[in-house]
């Protein structure tokens, strides 16, 4: 019986979490890290729980501390978001041996399916087709380049080099060109090393010009297993996604009906439980292939909800607790739109950026839901990844919803830290964008040599004149001394009492 | 009138403002003061727009109509901030790989150096033709936001 | 051809419909009296045009005014919101004869429909069943009252005072006792007159323990009219709606085709175009009586956009252009509740409060969404109605969608200004709206004595140590210099400015 | 030891703050400044939660558990701000109607004047038994906020 959740995330997915367990009335806990006192999702927390260390890995990543703390709390189960220790079999096995309830898939099927070049024998033998690749098994350090050069010469070129453990593009690099390929496998092995403990890589074939989609499965202890149609996730940088839909804006009833009766096998295959998501390339011949199970609630995860009329995360939290499912049976309505708002550079690379978020207004009006980790005067630092927040849209059609996001990312406002909201918000007036015509190398194609902010010369003059203007008013002295007042400024006898929460 | 002088990449702005009754004005432009740190700007065309603005260390930052502009204001007498051809970290990290040698000359656009921060790996790419000056750091070195990474002598 | 759109309102419904032209890409253009500078809604328009004026007759209710407003900035329609001008047949007609387009229905139909008692004989003779009552066309003044008199002994007790010009609870009286009847009658009369300018009363049958079902419709200038299902508004304070949610927690799927051909059937039986809402009562006996259509958009129309999928305000732009509408069949998925924020003390009679919104943070996340005409920062005055927000929420069940408002309720922070938020909290928790079983008498069944906010000695105790500890910290001091400087404080040269808007 | 007087329906409350180490203390509860103008308020009980605060006038307005109190602070020296026994106008409006006249009995809860304000027509009601001292306005009067309308004097 799930009657405390222990949230072993942080930021935006922490926030969705906790804030469902306080509307279903079940009690919750957050764990901090020193560096993530104050953050958004602490505060949303019945009990916060301050974990000892700096890294990630002596905190979010340290099992000991977390089981503790969920014992120290009374929490009976632990919910474990996206990225972090969502798919680290071994710690669902330990939770499990510690009388807690894992609120995921079998410890079996995380590892079924977290490997992924098990995960691509595992297909194989169900029946889903895979793309054309090979998984190099050599564990020998020395003799694995070599292993992988010569996978790389059967598979062909261009291919891709893939994390058998990666995840959020981490450990991946494209290879067009055999000349690249030593220096790019040894990143990419480094990468992921250094993301997962696990340098082994496999290869795929790299099927330029298909679309990335992906399906929600749920699946409960009473025998159910559904899927909830399909989300359009191809528009991607640095192999990760940054603006993904539902539904497909190609995708056809027949098309939705077999890529999700394949997901559902792919689910079946490992006994799935909860929440995942299989992820396909759609060619451009209309040919699917599988690509990986995220066997966790996903980033893109609102989409979904928005078109469906499902709370994944509420299902979540049925299943862990042993009750079948609510939802009927699939009902798409109207489209949905996620733009991720990264602290980054996109016109340098999509560099990841730092600094305060000074000013931070959202968008606000009908149709928009934001998942934000992050409020106004935050400080994003290098600790963490550097996804601030969701902006989600839903209208009645996907026209209404790409006019919705344009809306909303005009009227985004945010200063101190560099993001891409202005480079979301040039995607949407992108062809391929409007036409729904996306594939995983649209931004390339885009922007071959890099995004840039278009010139507006009257817009620039004019935001000079602002910079002059709000100098000779004193705008800046105005919101310092506001600032160091809303921290407990000098005039406070507790000036270091904001340091004590939790 | 009031002067000031930004930083852009085409070398420094200087902007002067003209006082106007209550308002402010700069080339047809001109500006008053909403709320809540706010602008009220009025385009030459006579649309107008809200700007918001704030100041972190010596940059302003400027939100009007969905663009962001950054611009740093340089003080009357100060030098420019930046050391011209010094490679700066963005952020703080861990110098992986060292990809030139000093004296070494390269194109614009030539991977100098592979930072990893944030979980990811980054590249430090020359940002015009030059010859490697000085390196400063080593493969495995922590870096702090903003050192000096490599300095690079632009060809003439 | 709608281009640029004139909102001839204020507040949140003005929000609502210049973000929707936005999105639409059409222009639009605010009025603003000069007590309403700086408002939210003056922000979202493109242009905004000063009116002068002190009160409501001579700036939001001059049509010569807000015409002029139109021509000088090349608007080719006018929305009108709800309230103000929206039911006002000869605006209607001034708009349509000044060669811009009235987005609404008909003025004939306004007509019609407006004149409650004209109504209630349009609808007897469509067929649609209306609450027995009497209307009273008495035009001498001194023998209204005794007109009124004969006519409520043949209606017969307890029975209900309604304006023929009415709207929104103004002049209303029930009356249970004859000896009430006069002093009831004059006060009726004194509002009625003083809001509408029109004393007309007419009486109805007191159907008490009734339910207030209401009909969304939409029609075209293509020949299709439509129903959107019902909402459930029967939680009623000073017989005005506090409360709303649809669907209707005990509709039948045969009572929604009955009542929605009934609300279909009376649209038609005026050419109805554009957006309305027909008002029924359902007594407890399963009988439904037609009580008014309101002519324009509704207050509580987002309950129906959630769990319909469909955009009113789009459609309304839409069928005004004349579009045909863009919605399909009816499709009813999930719940949503809505709940009004008012400015009023709940612990006194629901008596208007006014006063600064010092601190104004809503709440947030998934299936949330907040209609606001104000945000933190401004002054609550008593030039407009006490209305300033909607919360409303959505959920794939009513049960969620209770505890989805409840914990919304619970998150929303507003001091400065008395407002009903823990009204509307305690409501959440009653029984007869838990089970769904709320009627018209809801509130004064639940509250004889009127509502007060339950005691907790140890909240209570605890409020008293943070306002001391708030002293002894000096956030008081705190807050006030940050607040001056927010407006344009001491140091700036320009302290003026700030009232230079539009 | 810090010592605050509030009003209360009940009369003058008297609250006094322990400074423990860096916090304030009230018979168990315990309070520590949070951020953004928050405190961090501990429960007897050990739970813990975010307060809002914020002083308008002589009020504090507390927002804690989704409650909402109002405090007002009674400075030393000062006499109470209530005018006992005057029934205020609530906000500015128009008087409608007296209902009652000066010397005459009323018991708790009886209607004494018609207030018509924001478009609505509010009665003005005895909060005690008492006998109508003085009326302060007559009907067409125009009100401002604040302004005592009548004068009751409690009967014992």
């Amino acid at each position: 019986m799930v009657s405390k959740v222990l949230v072993a995330n942080r930021g935006e997915i922490a926030c969705r979490i906790l804030r469902a367990c306080s509307e279903a009335g079940i009690g919750s806990v957050a764990i901090c890290a020193p560096n993530d006192q104050g953050s958004l999702f602490t505060e949303l927390a019945d009990e916060v729980v301050l974990l000892e260390g700096t890294t990630i890995g002596e905190t979010y990543l340290d099992q000991e501390q977390i089981i503790a703390a969920a014992h120290s709390t009374g929490a009976d189960a632990i919910h474990p978001g996206f990225g972090f220790l969502s798919e680290r079999a071994e710690f669902a096995r330990h939770v499990s041996a510690n009388g807690l309830i894992w609120i995921g898939p079998s410890p079996e099927a995380i590892d079924q399916m977290g490997d992924k070049m098990t995960a691509r024998q595992t297909m194989r033998a169900a029946g889903v087709p895979v793309i054309p690749g090979e998984e190099v098994e050599e564990v020998d350090e020395a003799k694995t380049l070599e292993a992988l050069r010569g996978a790389a010469q059967r598979v062909g070129y261009p291919l891709l080099l893939k994390a058998s453990s990666g995840g959020g593009g981490k450990g991946m690099r494209a290879v067009h060109d055999p000349a690249d390929f030593d220096q790019a496998a040894s990143a990419a092995q480094r990468e992921a090393i250094a993301a997962f403990g696990d340098g082994r890589i496999y290869i795929e074939r790299l099927l330029t010009g298909s679309k990335h989609i992906e399906i929600q499965v749920l699946a409960d202890r009473h025998g159910r297993t559904i899927h909830l149609g399909e989300r359009e996730c191809s528009v991607q940088r640095r192999h990760q996604k940054v603006f993904e839909e539902a539904p497909g804006p190609t995708m056809t009833p027949e098309l939705r009906e077999a890529m999700g009766q394949a997901a559902v096998a792919a689910a079946q295959a490992v006994d799935y439980e909860g929440a995942g998501t299989v992820e396909f390339l759609l060619a451009a011949s209309g040919e699917f292939f599988f690509l990986e199970m995220n066997t966790r609630i996903q980033v893109e995860h609102p989409v979904t909800e928005l078109v469906t009329g499902v709370d994944i995360v509420r299902e979540q939290l049925r299943i862990a607790n042993g009750e079948p499912m609510s939802c009927g049976d699939l009902m798409i309505r109207g489209h949905a739109i996620e733009v991720r708002l990264y602290a980054e550079d996109a016109a340098n690379n999509f560099l990841p950026a730092i600094g305060p978020l000074a000013v931070f207004r959202p968008p606000e009006g009908p149709g928009i839901r934001l998942d934000t980790g992050v409020r106004e005067g935050d400080d994003i630092t290098p600790n963490y990844d550097p996804m601030l927040a969701k902006l989600i849209v839903w209208a009645p059609s996907r026209v209404e919803a790409l006019q919705k996001m344009r809306r909303a990312l005009d009227e985004f406002v945010i200063l101190g830290t560099t993001t891409n909201v202005e480079f979301l918000r040039d995607l949407c007036d992108a062809q391929p964008v409007i036409d729904g015509s996306t594939t995983t190398t649209t931004i390339d194609t885009l922007w071959p040599n890099g995004w840039n902010p278009p010139q507006d010369l009257t817009l620039e003059d004019a935001s000079l004149l602002v910079a002059a203007g709000a100098e000779t008013l004193g705008l800046h002295r105005q919101r310092e001394r506001s600032a160091k007042e809303g921290t407990g400024g000098p005039e406070s006898p507790f000036a270091t009492l904001n340091r004590r929460y939790p | 009138m009031m002067q000031y002088t930004f930083a852009s990449s085409d070398g420094p702005i200087e902007v002067t403002l003209a006082r106007h009754g209550e308002a402010l004005q700069l080339s047809g432009y001109s500006l008053a003061q909403h709320d809540r740190g706010r602008l009220l700007v009025t385009l030459a065309n006579g649309t107008t727009c809200i700007a918001h603005a704030t100041k972190v260390g010596d940059v302003w930052w400027v939100h009007l109509n969905g663009r962001t502009y950054r611009w740093e204001r340089i003080e009357p007498g100060s030098s420019s901030a930046h050391d011209e051809g010094g490679l700066v970290a963005p952020m703080p990290g861990k110098v992986l790989e060292v990809l030139v040698r000093e004296g070494q000359s390269v194109e614009a656009g030539t991977s100098l150096m592979v930072l990893e921060a944030m979980k990811m790996e980054h590249r430090i790419v020359a940002s015009t033709d030059g010859m490697v000056a000085h390196i400063h750091f080593q493969a495995g070195e922590q870096v702090a936001q903003g050192a000096v990474l490599l300095d690079l002598e632009e060809t003439e």
